[in-house]
């Protein structure tokens, strides 16, 4: 059987792109891709966990991840749509009306 | 329970709630049923205070009119009231103070009516629930509840510069709150996991303790005091509150300080409270001189009489701070004295500010000549202030020079020396306001109508019948003060009942 | 006991009735109920005497007033031989003056307002001297003090009016500070603040020394001295007889009965009321004496060259007191007692002359625009002139025989300063009887100096205003005959009569001192009032020459010693100038206010500098992000 | 050896993929890269005996999310952010940042400890499918959760509603 290690390895590869991803880059579409990534990374420790220690909740918790993460792509896109009509731009610098 | 076999003292905390409530349910347009309903909801609380003051034992120091209800078992916290003759007269004197601030409100409120009164019935439940709290965290609750409507009469009702005074008055007294939570919270664990205030006052702590804890809850009493060097927001808040706000503030809210001294400060910290008694003094005595001498330079009627409230209440301290029995009732009597003139003045001021609308003493002048009535008025709470002989402020003055001078001399003739000055800022305001020339802007103004000499009529009685007969009202607190005394000398010296200090000569 | 209730009561009730229904239905027949009130109080007080006279005080207490623990004190009356005289002079008084008033404030508008502060200051003044315990004392003491407020301010219409109100009772308060300190030192003493009680056991306090704010000092002397400080508010002595001048600015009964008969020897009273205490202390009667004669002697001088016909009596008046003070010092309180009970007399008929003079020349006070007015009022020349011979000291009349007897006993009483407090009390006495004529010649005798439209309008007085002078006329001559000294055959009846509240001071001296000391007490009564004629009768500015030639002993003079400028200087104006600018502007304003709203200014900078932070960059947000997620991690592994 | 083989080149390709994925520089590329990435994704899952996430990865994450973003950047019509820069600001501390995460996470994984086994053996799934075993526990034991998430569900509907759409100006 491959070992845990293997998964989590993998696990912690696509998390840190995913993170990566998220600083690097302006693109507010890449970045919310990034988030996505970052979330399938834990979902595969996750399933992975799962399996390895005979428990179904490691499951339960991916499939609640991926409806939150459905939820939240729908309201991210909203908000990209709405800040795309305002600022015309995907570039998030663009955005900082939040700014103290 | 109590003799009176219903909790008089729940009801008096929830009839104004109650009546809030009703006013709320009425509609915006209906201002006189909402002033009237105002008006009977406090005339009721106060009938049925009368009680308090009647059926009163006053040979025992023992919490009377309990009530005792589980709240919160969990956290040991339950709903319990009751009053002792430290206490029983601010009851009373809330509930009067309420019934004025509504009448005395009648015209002048113009926007928010409803609110107002809402605001000004939710403060009258809040200040009795403050005054007969035994549970700790059933005072503190109240304790923090009377801050939001008075917040609300300043910064919605308030003068020109309300939000100033409405967020200054409401730091101050929350910063020193909080403090006081804190004490609180350690004596909860200390004891026990206990708020019942009278299973606290019979435990004995350490002196370090005490001391630690002693300036927590002085941090938040000296702030509502107001004690000289945390002063400051007081005369903003009178300055800028509305006339009721104003007379709330005076005549009940800032006894809370020294209510709290007596309460809690001296009997949970007697040792701290021995070893504090110089510096207490020493506040107490700069805030009377300090506090008159300001008066001197103030050109604004409500900021001057919120001065010498400053210096009034540094005579209270120093009498609750002197430690003796003479001093002890003395403070408690002046605080109600207090309550009453300065309420008095306020409302004085109240009265002639919606005529005129103007502080300025320089806008004044002659007004003796206008309103003959109004001065006279004012003249009886200028002499009660002033402490003349047959007023109420001479008995609880004098008390609190004899019981300051027992324990020391200095703070004895510096705190007289008040009394000089506080008759020059009095006389020279009323000069200033009622003598000499008329203004020409206050002539031809409206006498005082029924409505306000009856505002006005109940305080000159009070401040009479204290000032010729104050033994009704000084038999309340003996067995209290007594105890209090009894506990502070838990060692066993008699100190502190003057005559005997000295005891040079006895007379058989 | 209960009818004796009647003798303060009657005076109150009288206000009450004035102050609450005088403005709008009993108006301008105010002066009824005051007069009715106040000479039920005198029939009573007259019964009171009667039944003194046959050796029956009363000692009551009417109820407690306040406790506190060990205080306790009650509002009760105590009817000796002390308060009788009192009363006697209190209540006499009172009417006469309340009569004179009906007729001198005929018209004013704030008439109702005036007869109830007069019938609130009668009832104060009787509390005062029925008083049996020190507070109740007080309480008459500061309500006298305020009804003394409310007159003097009368016409508060003036700012010159309000202004010497205001002052007369911020002046007392200083006085009433010592005071009421020393009441409270007895208190402390004593455990109680009754008379009997404190007067039987004083002997106790012999040899006994206090810490008094760090000094120590013999208890008598202490408790005799702060005593006094109210004393010398009271009765306008140095250095706080600032008010006395200025209050009459108040309306001419007033002056009278408040400033001149009655309140201003409160001080005396309370003096001889607390004998056994001065008596004990050789330093406070010392202090005493000397105060009331320094007193005696520079309102005398000032009294000269004044112009103001009221200010002349008013020093006249502080001077008289110090004579007052003066005996009670060489512990011959009986005749102080003595010299206030004609005092009253003769005094209060200057005042009321003065007043009908004032009212004849329309409010005018100046003596250089009167003269000559002896032919327009006889009656008013007639009283005023029997007054001024009284006060000077003529054999015979009521001002000789108590002022000789002060004199006499200072000097061959036992007091180390008699000798020289006698002295100055001889020069008084000739000051006194020329300042005396002065007056008397300036405004009745030589040509009218005034406008021709106060010409037109001098009239006699009506007869409410002279019945009662001429009644009081009868006393400035008569009542010194109930202390007609041995010497001349009298029985000294009056200090008899005192004797068990304030004993008996006997003179050491030969009937040959006893006749030089009187003989020259009227050879300088008689010289001053020679020297004014001689001044002041004969044609020609001789006045004019002498003030030239001693202008600046003119000038001091005529300024009252500066007093008032130095007070101005030294107190009121540096804690005006205090409180403006180093408390408000400075303590309050700068470092309170500056540490109150300084303190949450700099959490403001702090957090505008804090909100930087918050650049709205969504990266920079999720490099923190990130950098705090990896701190975390490596402070978990690292733990 | 067979499932190790399976493993090493699911991993390269995912992470191969991802990678990709973040350095397009025109999103419908990156996008189509994600596509991929979710059904290699989904295989890993197969391998983990999680059929039924498997498939819900397929339906929800290629089916349903990617065709959102895609829909969005088409509606978006980024053509001049295809041609941007692609990277702005101070790249390498991102860079870093990531990198230090990841070696805090391999790190801490030196300190894994297992918990306890649970009663889901693979033999146990095998007799009743992945599919009931879930559903059984999601909607027993984990019943208020997924409600909770269902109401989520409802909310970032409405939300997505309301953001998109066009302000009515008055």
């Amino acid at each position: 059987m491959i070992p845990l290690h293997w998964y989590l390895w993998l696990s912690a590869v696509v998390f840190m792109v995913g993170v990566a991803g998220f600083l690097m880059r302006r693109n507010i579409i890449i970045m919310f891709m990034s988030i996505e990534l970052m979330l399938n990374a834990v979902n595969i420790s996750l399933v992975s966990f799962s399996r390895y220690l005979d428990d179904m909740r490691g499951q339960i918790l991916v499939f609640f991840i991926i409806a939150v993460a459905a939820a939240e792509a729908a309201i991210g896109l909203g908000i990209i749509i709405a800040l795309f009509r305002n600022k015309v731009t995907a570039h998030v610098d663009e955005a900082n009306e939040m700014k103290g | 329970m109590n003799t009176l076999g219903y909790p008089i003292l729940s009801t008096l905390i929830f009839l104004p709630l109650l009546g809030a409530a009703v006013i709320l349910l009425m509609g915006r347009s209906q201002e006189a049923l909402v002033k009237w309903a105002a008006l009977v909801v406090s005339i009721v609380a106060f009938v049925l205070s009368i009680p308090l003051f009647t059926d009163f034992d006053r040979t025992t120091h023992l919490m009377q009119f309990t009530e005792r209800h589980e709240w919160i078992p969990s956290w040991n916290i339950t709903y319990f009231l009751g009053v002792d003759g430290i206490s029983v007269l601010f009851i009373l004197l809330s509930t009067l103070v309420t019934i004025l601030c509504v009448l005395i409100s009648w015209n002048s409120i113009k926007t928010k009516i409803k609110e107002f009164y809402i605001a000004i019935l939710i403060m009258e439940g809040a200040m009795i629930g403050v005054f007969s709290a035994l549970d700790f965290f059933l005072f503190y609750l109240f304790w923090e509840a009377m801050l939001i409507p008075m917040y609300l009469l300043i910064g919605v009702w308030g003068g020109p510069n309300r939000i100033y005074a409405a967020i200054k008055f409401f730091l101050f007294t929350l910063v020193g709150s909080v403090l006081m939570l804190v004490g609180i919270i350690v004596l909860y664990f200390y004891a026990g996991k206990t708020f019942n205030i009278l299973e606290l006052m019979n435990m004995n702590y350490p002196y370090q303790m005490q001391f630690w804890l002693f300036w927590a809850f002085f941090a938040a009493f000296a702030v509502k005091v107001p004690m000289f060097p945390v002063h400051t927001w007081l005369p903003d808040a009178h300055t800028e509150a509305p006339t009721a706000g104003s007379v709330i503030l005076a005549a009940v809210l800032i006894k809370m300080g020294a209510y709290g001294f007596l309460r809690f400060s001296i009997p949970l910290f007697p040792d701290a409270s021995k070893a504090m008694a110089v510096p207490m003094l020493t506040l107490s005595v700069v805030a009377i001189i300090y506090g008159a001498v300001v008066c001197l330079a103030q050109s604004d009627l409500k900021r001057l009489i919120a001065y010498s409230s400053v210096s009034h209440m540094g005579f209270v301290t120093l009498g609750i701070f002197a430690l003796n029995i003479q001093g002890l009732e003395g403070g408690i009597l002046q605080m109600i004295n207090h309550g009453i003139v300065t309420g008095a003045l306020f409302l004085s001021v109240g009265i002639v500010y919606d005529r005129t609308h103007s502080r300025q003493i320089s806008d004044y002048g002659g007004l003796a000549t206008v309103l003959p009535v109004y001065s006279a008025f004012f003249m009886v709470f200028t002499l009660a202030s002033i402490g003349l002989p047959g007023t109420n402020g001479f008995v609880g003055e004098f008390l609190i020079i004899l019981g300051g001078f027992a324990a020391s001399k200095w703070a004895g003739v510096l705190s007289a020396t008040g009394i000089i000055i506080g008759a020059g800022y009095m006389l020279w305001l009323y000069q200033r306001v009622f003598f000499m020339e008329t203004n020409q802007k206050i002539v031809g103004l409206q006498e005082m109508d029924m409505r306000e000499i009856i505002t006005l009529v109940p305080m000159v009685i009070l401040v009479f019948w204290i000032g010729i007969y104050p033994d009704m009202f000084l038999s309340f607190m003996h067995p209290s003060v007594e105890h209090l005394l009894k506990r502070l000398n838990a060692e066993g010296q008699e100190m502190a009942v003057a005559g005997k200090i000295m005891g040079i000569i006895k007379i058989p | 006991m209960d009818s004796y209730l009647l003798i303060p009561f009657l005076p109150l009730a009288a206000f009450f009735i004035n102050i609450i229904f005088g403005r709008t239905l009993i108006k301008d027949k105010a002066h009824w109920v005051s007069i009715l009130a106040v000479f039920g109080s005198w029939v009573v007080s007259m019964m009171a005497v009667a039944e003194v006279l046959q050796g029956k005080t009363v000692n009551a207490d009417l109820y407690t007033w306040i406790t506190s623990g060990g205080f306790k004190v009650s509002v009760g009356f105590l009817i000796d031989q002390l308060t009788s005289v009192m009363l006697v002079v209190v209540t006499t008084c009172s009417t006469l003056i309340h009569i004179y008033s009906a007729g001198y404030m005929h018209g004013d508008k704030g008439y109702y307002r005036f007869f109830s502060y007069l019938s609130l200051f009668t009832f104060s003044m009787l509390m005062l001297v029925t008083a049996n315990n020190f507070l109740q004392l007080y309480f008459g003491w500061e309500a006298v003090g305020l009804c003394s407020y409310f007159l003097i301010g009368f016409w508060y219409e003036k700012k010159s009016a309000s202004d010497a109100g205001k002052k007369a009772f911020i002046v007392n308060r200083f006085g009433d500070f010592g005071f009421g300190i020393g009441v409270i030192m007895i208190f402390l003493t004593f455990g109680t603040l009754h008379y009997i009680p404190i007067f039987g056991a004083v002997n106790g306090m012999v040899g006994q020394t206090v810490d008094f704010l760090g000094m120590q000092v013999d208890l008598p002397t202490l408790i005799a001295l702060l005593l006094f400080c109210g004393a010398v508010g009271k009765s306008a002595q140095i250095p706080l007889h600032v008010w006395l001048p200025d209050a009459m600015e108040g309306p001419t009964p007033v002056s009278a009965l408040i400033h001149a008969a009655t309140m201003v020897t409160a001080g005396v009273f309370m003096v001889a009321r607390c004998n056994p205490i001065f008596s004990l202390s050789p330093v406070a009667m010392d202090v005493v004496a000397i105060v009331g004669a320094v007193t005696a002697l520079f309102a005398a001088t000032i009294g000269l060259v004044q112009n103001d016909i009221k200010r002349i009596i008013a020093y006249s008046t502080v001077s008289q007191l110090g004579y007052m003070f003066l005996a009670c010092g060489v512990g011959a309180y009986g005749a102080g007692i003595f010299h206030l009970y004609t005092h009253a007399f003769f005094k209060a008929l200057l005042f009321l002359c003065a007043g009908s003079v004032m009212h004849a020349m329309a409010g005018e006070l100046d003596l250089q625009k009167m003269g000559g007015l002896k032919k327009y009022m006889p009656w008013t020349y007639l009283t005023m002139f029997v007054a001024s011979l009284s006060i000077a000291g003529v054999p015979g009349l009521a001002g000789f025989f108590s002022k000789d007897e002060i004199l006499w006993l200072a000097y061959s009483g036992p007091s180390p300063v008699g000798k020289l407090v006698w002295a100055i009390g001889t020069i008084v006495a000739f000051l006194t009887a020329f300042y005396s004529f002065r007056l008397i010649f300036l405004t009745f005798h030589g040509k009218f100096r005034g406008s021709h439209e106060q010409e037109h309008h001098l009239h006699e007085s009506p007869k409410v205003m002279t019945i009662p002078l001429m009644i009081l006329c009868v006393g400035a001559i008569a009542s010194g005959w109930v202390g007609i000294p041995s010497l001349l055959g009298g029985g000294a009846h009056f200090t008899e009569f005192m004797k068990p509240v304030l004993g008996h001071l006997e003179g050491h001296g030969t009937h040959a001192e006893e006749w030089m000391v009187m003989a020259i007490s009227v050879v300088a009564g008689l010289s001053g009032i020679g020297l004014a004629a001689f001044v002041y009768l004969r044609e020609g500015d001789l006045a004019a020459t002498v003030t030239q030639k001693f202008r600046f002993v003119h000038q001091v003079l005529w300024n009252k010693y500066y007093v008032d400028e130095l007070y101005d200087f030294i107190i009121v104006r540096p804690t005006i100038w205090i409180a403006k600018n180093v408390i408000v502007g400075v303590t309050d304003g700068k470092i309170i206010e500056g540490i109150v709203n300084g303190v949450p200014e700099l959490i403001g900078r702090f957090s505008l500098w804090l909100r930087s932070i918050q650049t709205g960059m969504v990266h920079q947000y999720a490099a923190v992000m990130a950098i705090g997620a990896f701190v975390v991690i490596a402070m978990v592994l690292l733990w | 050896m067979l499932a190790e083989g399976i493993f090493i080149y699911l991993a390269a390709a995912i992470t191969i993929l991802s990678v990709l994925v973040i350095t397009r520089k025109n999103p419908v590329h990156s996008v189509i890269t994600m596509l991929v990435l979710f059904f290699h994704i989904a295989a890993l899952y197969v391998t983990l005996n999680a059929e039924f996430l498997a498939a819900v990865q397929v339906i929800v994450y290629a089916g349903a999310i990617l065709v959102l973003f895609l829909f969005v950047i088409l509606l978006l019509n980024l053509k001049e952010e295809a041609v941007a820069r692609r990277y702005v600001g101070p790249w390498p501390l991102g860079l870093m940042a990531a990198v230090g995460l990841f070696l805090a996470i391999i790190v801490s994984l030196d300190s894994f400890v297992a918990g306890p086994k649970g009663a889901f053996t693979t033999e146990v799934i095998k007799a009743e499918t992945n599919t009931k075993a879930l559903g059984k526990i999601l909607f027993t034991e984990y019943l208020y959760p997924f409600e909770v998430v269902s109401i989520v569900l409802l909310v970032a509907i409405i939300g997505a509603i309301v953001l998109a759409k066009k302000r009515l100006r008055s």
